[in-house]
């Protein structure tokens, strides 16, 4: 039975064109409907028009959406009052923005209850802990009167969804409801979703930009690119044989876990054209690793002060990086992988000065000063680099600090421009003039102008769509052969990491847990942490998608220790040669 | 909370102290002496000397510092050399009338601000939304005694609706009698009230309006309005529940900031309706050269902003749940 | 032009602030009179074809005063913010970039002059230093500077921790390049923002000092002056006290408008955003 | 005595400043002078005409020229109760007297040698030298002994034997006096009086105009004034007052020291229009130092140099300052710049300085305002530091008040360092002279010098404009705005 059905949506923008065009689709009861596509191809857009939450004064809005019968985009706004929360739910990205912020977690729950159920007081609030409990937050009942800041951000985003199911819609929107998380909390709550739409037999309409989201919930998946639909169908089919050029060049673009199994050294993504779909293989790479040490890092400590009380004294301390070692050999790539807060920038940091570590060294190749050594690349493309300075003024300002007349300072960033891919006559624009994709690029231009032996660098791809991800990490790969560079890599993102680290550490709670070679660490993982990390994943393969079984709902432990306790020292045990593991109380990991 | 608290009202120590000793030494420079003008042009100069040294106005400057930090340390500002009394005693008996001023004022600040505020968001690039910004635009521009003065044209001279000038009844005694039955006095006292109030008043409800459609709208953008509207919740309710409750806060912290500057409007205000409050004083105190009188009067004004800022502070800690006071 | 069409504020302040300065700087072209120029047999006369704006209570001519009165307040104005904005900038910048005892000790000083009302700070100071021009100047930086210092202090604490800032750090720059190179450029917005904004403020303060006597010496022809002046012929001709209190009114209005629509077009906070909502 | 046609019960009258202390010891501004003319008696009060009439004392006399004997009224009581005696006359003289008090006009009493009460009640004063206008002066508040050795703060809570009493004291707003019904000079009509405070002139017109108050006067601004009187509602009385406006050479300046440049710049002085244009036409033109207030010395026969802008010219030219390439007068290579100051807190006087300034910049004179506000003024006078000074005299109850300090040399505030020995004779005269005319006359002769040399050219005599509302139509102040009408005793 049809739920919803849309004919020829579209949506232009006063003054900013159309954003979506001609969209139609229909899904059954029950049903989940995968929405994908790059950032901008108006997946949002499509989702707030069928809400009707777009602005009538600036959004233009023309097609049919008929929903139980009635046309969504004709409906006026009490009416579409009474549909919303009530006939359909909706869920938004960001758990942090999505809840207010001065308002309890039970009134905000109660509200919708209060509309649409008509519960008063008490009864609400009773429904509202009933809630919780069916998105499985523990202790309910306290819950219901904390403000949404004291929560993780899995918690909120459960909460999200008991307020979105409350008056058990027939359809829920999830407008990327799982970017913002960890991969082990987005499969909690993938899990969590798929276990609640088989009680109550809710259709999803379920955006996202993951391919591996797709493949692990969608029945169906609907492909948008640049506002219109390119391709449609049933999500298994669809991936096995993708017949739209773009759907196809997609598919190839995403790393996939697992693709690296038996590949010994790190392997340039294959280039993928999204226009036509091709996808040109790319060449082999040879092994730039040296015999020598390019970074050392010993028992390296540090911590954060917090205080309270009337003299603002020192009460407890955020220990974001315990006693970390680890040696990043010359032309390596050492990928630095764990959970959101795990102190992996932190880490980053120290290294760089940028933190001051409390205890512990790092000890460098040369005898340069450490700024000519290690530089840096950050994670957000459009904040690193200084708006008022072009870039070309930006790539040479190190080369200016350490002594190089401006002129040839500027020369130099030329051919840096050019080395990361640019063109040299880029080098007079402003940052505003470029594209994340494009800005990243300047950023190792930037990281690259001192001629520096390592590069740490954070998150620096997790910002961008997939092609123009694989693009920069292919550069990053090629320019480590040409300059031999050693990269301290730290992601979050383990199909990535996969492919182009030669060895992987796993961070937990500031400590180090397991670190070894990267297949050591993918294929044999030692400490439960990684294996937990490692499964979390969801994989772009349908056939393989629902096989994980129910994922354990577990709350990220915190590294805020009170002053004078400590937490004990844990030992390393060799597995193999290089693959060291951090003793673990098997307890703790209990499922 | 209580901690952030005492912390907060520690520090207001120090800043006590800082502006006593800043506020002495900027007397130091003052040219003309108060004696003269209190024992007036015709006092002859052993006279003076006399009433210098008895007011010990010839002693090392660093001696009379001393003495007066001492006298702030335990809570004694000093005797003003023209009225021969207590500088507390004077400011304590002048205060009521500069809170009662600067209090109606911030709430009729705060009324019309928000009000005018939130109509213009809601109706955003209409030509409601432009008046009321217009409107909200002349009145920041429109200097304070200006306004006041045209108040009093119109509506005393011209009109003679209201009474142009001076206080009635204390405000808050004459609620008392108005809640045991007899409003008379509460009356005159508003009527009394509403011109200074209103023009110092204005500027801040301009400046205050357009904060609150500032920050209306940029809550409105806020993914938790969307959240509410997608649980179906009607207009209003998402207006006053969600929006509202959110856009008062950067409003509050800005209350705290606008009540100082209001207490130095009231200067102003109270000079052009007679107001007898701290304003009045002050100038009188700087043209007679009353030394301890303006040290004080210094001291007073910081420290009521400083204690403003400080209930401001705790108040946002209470509202917004984020904040923890620490 | 599609940022007036979006931006009005912007256009208006920039057309009545250009006028007034345009008036300022042609003053003595555009004077009908002598700006001392008396004429006590037709003191405080209504506008008419010889005084386009009527005439002060010396019978100078009103139109006369009020453009070289244009000179006086709007250069006192930026005069004493420009001094201000650069004092409270390094204020700012220091403290809020270096952080520790150097931020403790300048916002407790900024503090202790904050605490202070304005109008009374300022007619202390020019009780003590004297009227004139460079003397209400100084005691207008006194009381402007604390607010910008403040302003750029919060401004510069969250640059400080930008990610291109650190990457700046990362390459070595020194505490001097940074702040100049990295910081101060992205703080200009709020500052010259400020700034415009302050100016208003700075034309009702030389006129309130006026007003409370402090003023510039006669024959001066500052707005404050001839707006004090109106007020004792209030009953009589109310029409100078307009006139004066009006062109306060404009300038600032004009500072003001183009505060705002200066902040509209650096600040991109207040762009339409994507995916905006509406209640 | 004017008489009120119907004394209301209550009256509210707008004052422009508040009393700092209404101990009437140390009185110093003109709200607490006309309070404490309500709240006490002195041994004598003075009449319009400014002459010693009976008061606490109903009767005095005079052994020999440093001698006065007064003889007290009987049964005369202080408003706590107490009976007043000599003792409490006694008392209130020699702590005027003491330096530790801080009066302000102690200066007025120096002369006083002695004071001893020869019975409960009588009174002897010696003096040190005779001292004519002491009658002037002995209007002085008495206040009671008793309470006051009992630490009470007359400043605050004044206790007098007159007609009222403080009733209550809102700092800066009101203060309130109620009828003393044991008044020895018969309970008064009016049962209260409300004073209003406001500073502002304008405010206190509207006020007036909007029926918030009875009663207002001088000073106001003309343009209020004029407004007043147009819309008719109001009685309109104006009394000569015992202030005048003056522009202060100072003869201690190299350039001023010359009495002929003062002339020829006092014809710069242009008096009619400062007096009807600036001042509004409220006070009189003045022709010399004598004020009208004190009929019995005016001499019509003693002038000023009068405005002649031809004549100061010629006379400039004839000194040697002949008009410069730059519109400026030069002698010996030396441009001719003068300063001319006032106080800033007078709107009035600042325009005429700044009017002043044009004519003189018109006469090819460079000339500087200066304009500081009062307290810095005054340190620039009494370090006779300013070239011409643009100010008033107020409170001048007696000729010897106008001249004695100013002009003698030597005086306490002579300023513009004025010296010649004809005037100090003469003004010493009128201290010793023993009658009216005597006293006239001495200070005929000294204004006549004076008038003759400038070291002072005075503008105008202010006058004194009281507007009443119906309520208190009759009324009359005496020239230092006196309520002394309001006491009138019921019938
Ligand atoms: N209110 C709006 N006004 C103008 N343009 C808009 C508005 N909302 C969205 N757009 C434009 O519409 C297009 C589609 O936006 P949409 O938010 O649907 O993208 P998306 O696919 O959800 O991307 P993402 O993955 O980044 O969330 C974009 O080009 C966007 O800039
Ligand atoms: N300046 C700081 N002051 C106090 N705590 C801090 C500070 N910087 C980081 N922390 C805390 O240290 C811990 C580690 O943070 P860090 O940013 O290194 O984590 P991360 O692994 O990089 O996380 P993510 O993947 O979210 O970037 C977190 O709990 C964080 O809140
Ligand atoms: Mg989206
Ligand atoms: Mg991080």
């Amino acid at each position: 039975m049809t739920l919803l059905s849309v004919r020829d949506l579209s949506v232009s923008f006063a003054g900013a064109g159309a954003a979506v065009q001609n969209v139609s689709f229909d899904m059954a009861a029950g049903e989940t409907l995968a929405i994908v596509g790059e950032s901008g191809s108006g997946k949002s857009v499509t989702s707030m028009a069928l809400m009707g939450l777009l602005d009538p004064r600036t959004a233009r809005i023309s097609g049919q959406a008929m929903f139980q019968g009635r046309d969504l985009l004709q409906m006026d706004e009490p009416a579409l009052q009474q549909l919303r929360g009530n006939e359909i739910g909706m869920i938004f990205q960001e758990p942090m923005t999505s809840l207010n912020p001065v308002l309890t977690i039970g009134y905000q729950l109660a509200e919708a209850l209060r509309r649409h159920r008509g519960l008063r007081g008490r009864a609400a609030l009773a429904e509202a802990e009933a809630l919780l409990e069916r998105v499985r937050i523990p202790a309910a009942r306290q819950r219901l009167s904390e403000y949404p800041h004291r929560l993780s951000g899995g918690m909120r985003q459960r909460v999200m969804i008991a307020m979105a199911m409350a008056c058990n819609p027939r359809l829920l929107i999830a407008d990327e409801p799982t970017t913002a998380l960890d991969v082990t909390v987005q499969a909690q709550i993938l899990d969590l979703m798929h276990r609640l739409q088989q009680e109550e037999g809710t259709a999803i309409l379920f955006i996202t930009h993951d391919m591996g989201v797709v493949a692990e919930i969608a029945d169906r998946t609907l492909v948008m690119h640049k506002g219109r639909v390119v391709e449609e169908g049933e999500t298994a089919a669809l991936f096995a044989a993708p017949r739209a050029a773009y759907t196809r060049g997609l598919l190839a673009a995403v790393p996939r876990l697992g693709s690296m199994n038996g590949v010994a050294l790190p392997q340039l993504f294959p280039h993928v054209d999204l226009e036509t779909g091709t996808t040109r293989a790319a060449a082999a790479l040879p092994d730039t690793r040296r015999d020598a040490m390019a970074l050392q890092v010993q028992n390296l400590v540090t911590r954060f002060d917090l205080r309270s009380g009337i003299f603002k004294r020192v009460t407890a301390r955020v220990h974001a990086v315990e006693d970390v070692s680890l040696t990043l050999g010359a032309g390596e790539t050492l990928a630095l992988v764990g959970e959101s807060g795990c102190g992996k920038s932190t880490l980053g940091r120290s290294i760089m000065g940028l933190n001051l570590p409390s205890s512990g060294h790092v000890r460098l190749a040369g005898d340069a000063p450490l700024h000519q050594q290690v530089q840096m690349v950050f994670q957000d493309p459009f904040a690193s680099l200084n708006p008022r300075l072009t870039v070309g003024d930006s790539i040479a300002a190190p080369l200016v600090i350490h002594g190089m007349a401006a002129a040839a300072a500027l020369a130099q960033a030329r051919v840096l421009l050019d080395q990361v891919g640019l063109s040299a006559a880029m080098a007079a624009r402003y940052p505003h003039e470029f594209s994340g994709g494009q800005r990243q690029r300047i950023a190792i231009a930037r990281a690259l102008a001192l001629r520096p032996q390592v590069i740490v660098a954070d998150e620096a791809v997790s910002a961008l769509d997939v092609a123009v991800k694989t693009q920069v990490l292919n550069l990053m790969m090629d320019l480590q052969v040409q300059l031999g560079l050693s990269y301290l890599f730290i992601s979050h993102d383990m199909a990535v990491v996969e492919r182009i680290a030669h060895r992987v550490a796993v961070m937990y709670l500031g400590q180090i847990v397991e670190i070894g070679p990267r297949a050591a660490i993918f294929q044999t993982p030692q400490h439960p942490y990684t294996k937990r990390l490692l499964s979390a994943v969801p994989l772009p393969d349908p056939a393989r998608g629902r096989a994980r079984g129910p994922v354990p709902l577990r709350e990220i432990r915190s590294p805020i220790v009170k002053l004078g306790e400590a937490r004990p020292p844990m030992a390393y045990r060799q597995i193999a040669e290089g693959h060291l593991v951090q003793d673990y109380n098997l307890a703790d990991w209990a499922d | 909370m209580l901690a952030y608290a005492i912390r907060r009202v520690l520090i207001l120590v120090p800043l006590v102290f800082g502006m006593a000793i800043a506020a002495f030494c900027l007397m130091l420079f003052f040219p003309g002496d108060p004696v003269t003008v209190l024992l007036g042009e015709a006092a002859p100069p052993e006279q003076i000397a006399l009433m210098r040294d008895s007011l010990g106005l010839d002693l090392p400057w660093l001696q009379r510092l001393g003495q007066y930090l001492w006298g702030v340390a335990q809570g004694d500002l000093g005797l003003s050399i023209f009225q021969r009394r207590p500088v507390t005693t004077i400011i304590l008996e002048r205060l009521p009338a500069t809170v009662e001023l600067a209090v109606c004022a911030m709430l009729i600040a705060v009324v019309l601000g928000l009000v005018l505020g939130v109509v213009a968001a809601l109706w955003r690039g209409s030509a409601i939304d432009l008046g009321v910004m217009l409107i909200a635009q002349l009145g920041i521009s429109m200097p304070v005694f200006w306004l006041g003065i045209m108040l009093v044209y119109y509506f005393s001279v011209t009109l003679g609706w209201l009474p142009a000038i001076s206080r009635g009844p204390a405000l808050v005694p004459a609620l008392g009698q108005a809640v045991t039955g007899d409003p008379a006095p509460l009356g005159t006292a508003l009527r009394h009230l509403l011109l200074p109030a209103l023009s110092l008043g204005v500027g801040q409800a301009a400046i205050i309006a357009r904060l609150v459609r500032a920050s209306v709208l940029e809550v409105i953008r806020e993914d938790f309005v969307r959240t509410a509207r997608a649980k179906g919740l009607s207009r209003p309710r998402v207006m006053v529940v969600h929006v509202l409750s959110n856009a008062m806060l950067p409003i509050i912290s800005v209350i705290g900031l606008r009540f100082g500057v209001l207490l130095a409007g009231a200067v102003l205000t109270e000079q052009i309706f007679g107001w007898p409050g701290l304003g009045q004083l002050a100038i009188s105190a700087v043209s007679q050269r009353d030394l301890p009188l303006i040290l004080g009067l210094l001291l007073t004004f910081g420290l009521m902003f400083a204690v403003v800022n400080l209930i401001v502070d705790l108040l946002y800690g209470l509202v917004d749940p984020r904040i923890t006071l620490e | 032009m599609h940022f007036i069409r979006h931006n009005p504020s912007l256009l208006i302040g920039a057309i009545i602030t250009a006028a007034l300065c345009l008036i300022a700087i042609f003053a003595p072209l555009l004077a009908t009179h002598g700006v001392e120029q008396m004429d006590m047999a037709n003191r405080l006369q209504g506008p008419s074809g010889a005084h386009w704006l009527g005439t002060d209570n010396f019978g100078r001519d009103l139109w006369t005063r009020l453009a070289y009165g244009a000179r006086l307040s709007l250069g006192v104005s930026i005069v004493a913010v420009t001094i201000a904005v650069v004092i409270g900038t390094v204020v700012g910048l220091l403290a809020g970039y270096f952080g520790g005892w150097v931020d403790m000790v300048l916002m407790r000083i900024t503090d202790i002059f904050l605490g202070f009302p304005a109008l009374i700070l300022a007619m202390a100071i020019v009780a003590i230093i004297g009227p004139g021009t460079v003397n209400l100047i100084v005691a207008m930086v006194m009381v402007f500077w604390t607010e910008y210092a403040r302003v750029i202090r919060a401004a510069t604490l969250s640059l400080r921790s930008r990610p291109y800032v650190e990457a700046a750090r990362t390459t070595g720059a020194s505490h001097i390049r940074i702040i100049f190179r990295e910081i101060l450029p992205n703080a200009l917005g709020p500052i010259i923002i400020l700034a415009t904004l302050g100016l208003g403020t700075a034309i009702i303060t030389e006129s309130a000092l006026s007003f409370l006597g402090f003023g510039l010496r006669p024959p001066a022809p500052t707005w404050g002056g001839t707006l004090s002046y109106g007020t004792r012929f209030l009953a009589q001709t109310p029409w100078l006290c307009f006139a004066a209190g009006l062109t306060i009114m404009l300038a600032c209005l004009g500072f003001n408008m183009l505060g705002d629509g200066l902040r509209d077009l650096l600040d991109p906070k207040n762009r339409l955003r994507k995916g905006e909502a509406t209640v | 005595q004017a008489e009120l046609a119907s004394p209301p019960d209550t009256v509210r009258l707008g004052f422009d400043i508040d009393s700092l202390s209404l101990d009437a010891r140390l009185a110093a501004e003109t709200t607490s002078y006309r309070l404490n003319d309500l709240l006490y008696d002195g041994l004598v009060r003075l009449d319009r005409d400014l002459l010693p009439q009976p008061a606490l004392a109903t009767s005095w006399e005079q052994p020999d020229a440093t001698t006065l004997i007064f003889h007290l009224r009987e049964g005369v009581t202080f408003h706590d109760g107490s009976v007043l005696s000599a003792e409490d006359v006694v008392y209130t003289y020699t702590t005027m007297l003491d330096p530790a008090l801080n009066a302000r006009n102690r200066s007025l009493y120096t002369p006083i040698a002695a004071v001893t009460a020869i019975d409960p009640l009588t009174v002897e004063f010696k003096l040190a030298e005779p001292y004519a206008p002491l009658f002037s002066y002995l209007d002085l508040g008495i206040v009671p002994q008793a309470l006051a050795e009992g630490n009470a703060d007359f400043g605050t809570t004044p206790v007098g034997t007159g007609p009222f009493k403080l009733e209550a004291w809102t700092r800066g707003s009101q203060i309130n006096l109620t009828a003393n019904p044991d008044y020895w000079g018969g309970r008064p009509a009016v049962q209260n009086i409300e004073v209003v405070i406001v500073g502002n002139g304008t405010a206190r017109a509207q006020a007036l105009a909007a029926g918030d108050v009875d009663l207002i006067m001088t000073p106001l601004p003309p343009a209020e004034t004029q407004m007043l009187d147009g819309m008719g509602r109001f009685d309109h009385t104006i009394t000569p007052a015992v202030a005048f406006t003056y522009v202060n050479f100072n003869t201690g300046d190299a350039l001023l020291s010359d009495p002929a440049l003062r002339a020829a710049l006092a014809k710069l002085i242009d008096q009619p229009t400062i007096v009807d244009q600036i001042f509004g036409g409220l006070d009189l033109p003045a022709s010399s130092i004598l004020m009208p207030a004190f009929p019995w010395v005016v001499d019509d026969s003693i002038a000023q140099p009068g405005f002649d802008m031809q004549a100061a010219m010629a006379e400039l030219d004839a000194l040697g300052w002949v008009m410069g390439p730059a519109g400026i007068r030069v002698k010996d290579g030396q441009e001719l710049a003068l300063s001319i100051g006032t106080n800033s807190e007078d709107a009035e006087r600042i325009q005429s300085v700044e009017y002043l300034q044009n004519v003189f910049t018109g006469a090819g004179i460079r000339t500087e305002a200066v304009i500081v506000d009062y307290p810095t003024f005054m340190q620039g006078n009494q370090g006779k530091t300013y070239q011409i000074s643009f100010l008033s005299w107020g409170n001048l109850v007696d000729p010897d008040r106008a001249m004695f300090g100013q002009l003698r040399s030597g005086g306490n505030f002579n300023w513009g360092s004025y010296a010649n020995p004809e005037v100090d004779a003469a003004l010493d005269a009128g201290r010793a002279a023993t009658t009216v005319e005597e006293r006239a006359s001495a200070y005929r002769a000294a204004a006549a010098v004076i008038s003759a040399e400038v070291p002072y050219y005075v503008i105008s005599h202010m006058q004194l404009h009281t507007f009443v509302s119906d309520k208190l139509a009759g009324f009359a102040p005496d020239p230092r705005g006196f309520l002394t009408d309001l006491a009138a005793p019921a019938q």
